[in-house]
């Protein structure tokens, strides 16, 4: 019988994987089953677009600027020994709307907002909060999880929307004021080069990080008395340390999945 | 056996597991209605756990958990919190929710599940609040509360649905001796005021014997008999005579 | 005094989130010009080779217009090419459309070269006089060839 | 042991779900191409260089279809090219197919010059009449040795 | 009492440095620019096609301005640039606009070639000789064409 | 007075936020002081380096990974209008060896590794942990934040190669295996046009990336008692999401600097 | 003892499927490419400049196999190009191996253009007629100075 | 009260380090260059279109100096440029100074041809010799229609 | 046993870490050509604009060595190369160095054509026959006033 | 005054806020050497503040503590880590480290503060474990201990210096009468053996009397007055007399 223990605990690993999964994906049809079940209330969700939404804004705009400073002095460089620095606004754009803007703000909601979320939900486990709603007969889907869900895929779109703001801006300062590209060229080429396809995959991918974010942060919270480890103020920081890592990761991968859909 | 018609919750030969630790055992136990039922035990010996059961929020590996006769794993959903509907809770360690105030955890209940105007609400709330003695303390949130306030909390919070059936988890730990004796008066009373059915878990074991109509501890992962608290206390069955005489040493002994 | 303030806070983050996102879909995207002052008009090109759809329709450089969709006539072979071009701009019955290039790697357009004609044209009436894209490749190779 | 095999079978599905997901979309990205809207016709070209699956197929500059395949004949040299043309195009027999770059620097494309016939090819048929790939380098030093 | 003053003169003195700073950069920084530092002028132009506003204006290659409004005169058919130029540049009226491109792929701006004469234009009035942007296609395929 | 209590409120706010940096710089001079003091233990440092480094490799080669097959797609995209997808290799080991390798890395230690460092540290604060050391006399600093500091340096640079080498090959299976980009073209394209300066930007960024981590995250979660909510477990989550937040911000203005100084 | 089989089945069935995965992906994917399926050709070349290894070789523009390795003869000074090339394809020996250029800016690859003989090269067998890269610069300027 | 003090100074200390490093990081970007191995010397030229300062200054292709300053004449309409060139390089005073373009779409940088002269410049004095920027548009269009 | 499992997962994770690192130092960064297998040899060109030091040195297009310096002469006015050629290589004393351009946009390097002598050129010897970097704007420029 | 001689440690004048809430108010207190100093009050007087202000983990406001005779704020590092070698501390919450053993947990003041070979040091470890009776629970971990073990761990690592000052934050709350009473005698027999100071914060009043030579009330913000125990619960300050009396019930007062 030795000589199965090895095949023994891979299996158990990979059953536990799997009944991971499958929590998470039952998780996941709950959740969309009570985004549609009435009651539909207003506060929650405004809560959760302050907290998600208003409270990351300035983060937002801080990572925005900065990365597209980056972009411009990067690109400029690169471009310049083409002598096409008029390209420069068109590159900045691109990446950004495309790539930078929907994944840098969704790893940074994820440092933010998600990692909150998860830590909130996985103490409100650990402290039978949950079960104390289950008691009060009140949904802890439609109660809590629901409103994170809606808030931020409201959200997400629209904190895109300010770091690629943000990301424009950042890189005209740098590529227009500091490096002297030609300002007609820098704008006119991005708003020619960017299509709404463009921003239409900018829009998609932001509405898929949201779903990911919510859902792998408020699940492993959710789940966390499954976790080996998840008990106490350390288990609650272990677990809420996974959801982020898990959630980034997530969010590369769909990325590259979302990008090679729509390109 | 008029009593059978009047068991509230019933659980029959429940059998339950974590990992590989066998917490219940063909555990039995019957709630009588209008009644309270102690369950007493060492720490870690599954009270929480049988409580659970009973609430609903742990589904046994094996066994069945009657509500008014009716078993909790086949209800749906809807007839699950139709159940909970009249149940109460307090839980061990309160429970309370962090990011709201004291008023709002009492109120959360009436808000979510009936249709009182906010004037209604804040009455009843109010009413609760003054009962467990934390007049003033509503708009503080529930980190600014020492362990026995939030019990307390918890304590009115449990009270607020006027529930059929209350649930409580040792309703007394961690507080003053001053402060846990008015909470058994103010169980005591409302138990007579409107008579409800009650399930308390306790550690404070002489003392809750005197608010008890029946005893039954929680030991060697099973129920160890459930009898009124005079027979518990003189009860021939070893576990029990061990329990008594650890628990309330030569004291209580000589003074039978 | 708390609940206003998240109402402001999520109030002013909704309309700033809004805005900023206007402001891409409007300058980058392109949304803002398929309104009402525009009209239609058509042309037919033997060959449009890397005209796309949303390509800049000008006139002395400046651009009046849009290319909103390019189809082909599946009879004649031929390309038919929708503009949107906008109201305040009339063009002349005797005009000439042709396919551009902007610089030599760039982007095709569709310039219109005012024509004499006193008559201008009417919504969706047909530009009759059209130049093709070049193709340049072509071109290279006929000049080396001929020399020969 | 009833709930551990919902979770497990759910897990299941999902992992299945994710990667065939992930699969379509890393293979095929244009899922919405391929379909039953379309018909396959060959061509024969003595050099296809820098031609790609998945290319354009042109008629007056208007996409028309795509490159599907492309093999190289291993007794006579030659490329063969099966493009994917859509439903409503019809080839006529003597259409002209050729190898086109996009502007100087950019794809490779097919071009589909319409013919004279009144024939229209069928499914699988050949393109009889192809021009290959200019190769422009060859041109160039053409062009300079004979001035010599 | 003494904490209260150190925090009301900390919260002072940096809402002063903040206002000061914002007056300094307002004043001297390039939000300068749009104000009163420069002076418009006109050109019109047959083609200015890929000449975007926010373009430079260079004298002997040095920027002195930049492109502000193009507009088409819906006339003549002409395009009208209104261009911003810096206060201490001086442009005769005898001087020649041209749009120009940086390079062979680089964007177009406009080049102001200095006249001889002493009279200076004055704010807002035009230049009357223009020399319009380069068709470097129409050009090549004008060379091939005439060679034959 | 009423009149002064905005501008008090205003100096208040700066007066804390400039003891909280003055309390950070602080805290990274001790750092420093107990990095070359000795006594020099070999142990806490192997263990630093298996948590930070060990530990993240295989979300480290993941991102990266994924990070360069999205690269190798947008860039293929790009460059084909142009005709030169040869200049792709160059164009993704650039952007990985400059950017993307350390400032990802950086971003996903911090997520994996710093928010556990700043909740570690955090609950030692809380449960009296800290005090309890000084109390027998050993140095926090020496004992607990020098090793951390030792082992991001150390783990940091290799994480980057990590992140870096998966980058170079998940961009070579989209670029060659799936696009048909020429391979010589791809690798030779990327060696010739990576040059020495280039790749010692890249450990430059993530020696500072690595300073950023252990100071920020190590120094919220030491100071956690100066917060104002930063009691139970609640307040080590709060902080700890705020420490990931301002580190990855950091990392993005260093990012910046670093470019535009060495660029 | 019954959950004790599962596991250990799962275990198994994991690995089992993971070898035979491997086996696939072995046997049939690009790993192969190095393997068996190609053989080896040789050319000389006086100038190869730009050539990289892992450079295409195509035929009639088809990608037949790739260049492995480069070598200067230290004698001769000339670039010695090891090629593999796919088992399906025959080169004969009367075929010209040349250095070509894919578009203007793009890669250098090796382009074999069929010859007319039947005796078909054998492995490791080297291509007697080889056309050197073409040096743009020096075409360009040979013909300006012989213009003169 | 004084544990306060020390932190705050050191807050301050920490930002203001922070500031000026960031400040000095950005405006400065090449900091080694700045010092006082270089001395000035000026050169005007008519037309520097493209040239920035910070180009480089090259003899015989080596660098060996940087464009410190460009600035317009505005009587004499020229432009007046200020080279930083390292103390070991003399420039003869019959050197020209050219404005070249590196490649033909690179960045412009300013190429100092050797003179015959035994004169070396001194600091600030300015070379007479000059070629402007060649304006290949110019050249193209002029060789175009004089072919005519 | 645990500390052991922490040793050895530190201990791959650092070898794992420094192999990557070396292959990207060693592929990218060129750190291992930079040994005792290679010696060098100078060249003395009249201009070597845009050749910079770790540029290829290449015989028949096959790269033989690097650049290593670039110094300027001050007295000659000429840019003096040291190159680092592999041991392997023999150059011989009549050989031609030349600064060329790889494809039109491309990056210069060193080419050495091969001499006809027997000569072996010693360590730090100078090669004597040069050719300077083309001037291809000048070239250009040249061929159009000259047709006038 | 030959008391003088025997100060160790001396707090005189201490004030101390956290933000706007003074916690100590002008607190003196002097510790005896070879005495057992036991500091009541009620909770949230600041008992834990002023034994951190012993331990030099919090700097007074105004104020000097003094160990030995010197002012701990004008030591340097050094210096103060110096005399804390000779103390040993149990704080409130144990404050184990969550990522060591137990083993390694009690072992760390040796490894770091000394040079003793590993057998040495297994030597004394174990011998401290089997003292507060968790002999065979080396290996574990910190979260996997009952509250109560994880205080005896906390005593035993503050024991396993062989301190002479041993300041102790409640040793027996969370612990069950028996363990309380063996933790009482464990002290005693140590302090009889080794003959060193301690200073004890307790909740446990009547009982924890037994073991004090001094007692100490912190109310109002400050120290209400040091003496002998026996002075102590006959003592005619107000304070005190009101905190002997709430605290022990007529039970005690009708005993007197
Ligand atoms: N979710 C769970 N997962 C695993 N084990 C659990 C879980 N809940 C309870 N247990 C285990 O079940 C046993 C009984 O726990 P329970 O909380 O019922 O004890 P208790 O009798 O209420 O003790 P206490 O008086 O300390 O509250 C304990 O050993 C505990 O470790
Ligand atoms: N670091 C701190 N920051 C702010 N306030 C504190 C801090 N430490 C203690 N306090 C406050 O000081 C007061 C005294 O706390 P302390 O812990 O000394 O009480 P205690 O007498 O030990 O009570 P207990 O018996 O509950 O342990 C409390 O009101 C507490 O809120
Ligand atoms: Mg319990
Ligand atoms: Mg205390």
């Amino acid at each position: 019988m030795n000589f199965l223990q090895p095949f023994e605990k891979i299996g158990e690993l990979a059953l536990d994987k799997l009944a991971f999964a499958g929590r998470m994906g039952i998780f996941l049809a709950m959740s969309i089953k009570n985004l549609f079940l009435p009651p539909y209330k207003l506060w929650p969700v405004i809560n959760q677009i302050n907290f998600i939404g208003s409270k990351s804004v300035f983060v937002i705009m801080f990572t925005g600027a900065f990365t597209g400073m980056v972009l411009a002095l990067q690109g400029y460089y690169a471009l310049r020994q083409f002598g096409s620095e008029g390209a420069l606004g068109s590159a900045v754009g691109l990446s950004l709307i495309r790539e930078l803007g929907p994944v840098l703000t969704a790893l940074m909601v994820t440092g933010r907002a998600g990692s909150a979320i998860c830590a909130e939900i996985g103490i409100m486990r650990n402290s039978e909060q949950l079960d104390a709603l289950e008691c009060m007969a009140i949904d802890p889907f439609k109660f809590l999880i629901v409103p994170k869900f809606i808030g931020a895929l409201i959200c997400l779109p629209l904190l895109t929307s300010f770091f690629d703001f943000m990301g424009v801006y950042g890189g005209y300062v740098i590529a227009v004021k500091l490096l002297g590209v030609n300002e007609g060229a820098y704008f006119q080429g991005m708003f020619k080069s960017v299509i709404w396809d463009d921003i239409n995959m900018g829009i998609i991918k932001s509405f898929c990080f949201a779903v990911i974010i919510i859902w792998v942060c408020a699940g492993r919270g959710y789940f966390l008395h499954f976790e080996k480890e998840g008990f106490g103020a350390e288990g609650v920081s272990r677990v809420t340390t996974k959801a982020v890592v898990m959630s980034s990761v997530a969010i590369l991968v769909w990325d590259y999945l979302i990008t090679s859909m729509l390109i | 056996m008029s009593e059978k018609e009047n068991i509230v919750i019933e659980m029959k030969g429940v059998n339950k597991s974590f990992g590989k630790q066998r917490v219940l055992i063909d555990a039995n136990l019957s709630i009588l209605a209008g009644k309270v039922t102690v369950i007493v035990g060492a720490s870690g010996q599954g009270k929480s756990v049988a409580l659970k059961h009973m609430l609903g929020l742990i589904k046994a590996d094996s066994g069945e958990v009657l509500i008014y006769g009716n078993d909790i794993k086949k209800m749906n959903k809807a007839e699950l919190y139709h159940a909970r509907m009249n149940f109460g809770a307090l839980f061990q360690g309160a429970a309370l929710f962090d990011s709201i105030t004291v008023f709002e955890n009492v109120a959360l209940p009436l808000r979510e599940r009936t249709k009182l105007s906010e004037k209604q609400i804040r009455e009843k709330v109010l009413e609760k609040i003054d009962m467990v003695e934390l007049e003033g303390s509503e708009d503080k949130y529930p980190a600014q509360l020492s362990g026995g306030m939030r019990k307390r909390v918890g304590l009115a919070r449990a009270l607020v649905l006027d529930p059929q059936i209350l649930f409580l988890d040792e309703p007394t730990t961690g507080l003053d001796v001053k402060m846990s004796k008015e909470i058994y008066r103010l169980i005591y009373s409302l138990h007579n005021k409107f008579n409800f059915t009650s399930v308390i878990v306790s550690h404070d074991v002489p003392k809750i014997f005197k608010l008890a109509d029946y005893v039954a501890l929680m030991a060697n992962s099973t129920v160890q008999g459930l009898m009124t608290q005079e027979d518990f206390q003189l009860s021939p069955n070893p576990v029990v005579k061990d329990f008594i005489e650890e628990i309330m040493g030569k004291i209580y002994n000589s003074g039978v | 005094m708390q609940k206003f303030n998240v109402e402001a806070a999520v109030g002013i983050f909704l309309i700033a989130g809004f805005l900023s996102f206007a402001y891409i879909a409007i300058k980058m995207g392109d949304i803002g010009f398929i309104g009402g002052d525009n009209y239609p008009i058509q042309a037919v090109f033997t060959n449009v080779s890397g005209l796309k759809p949303g390509a800049q329709v000008e006139m002395a450089g400046v651009a009046v217009g849009k290319v909103d969709e390019i189809k082909i006539n599946p009879d004649t072979y031929q390309a038919v090419v929708k503009m949107m071009v906008k109201k305040g701009i009339k063009i002349q019955d005797d005009s000439i459309a042709s396919v551009k290039t902007a610089g030599i790697i760039g982007d095709k357009y569709i310039k219109i070269s005012p024509g004499a004609s006193d008559v201008i044209l009417e919504q969706n009436s047909v530009i009759r006089d059209t130049e093709s894209a070049l193709d340049l490749e072509e071109l290279v190779s006929k000049y080396i060839f001929e020399k020969k």
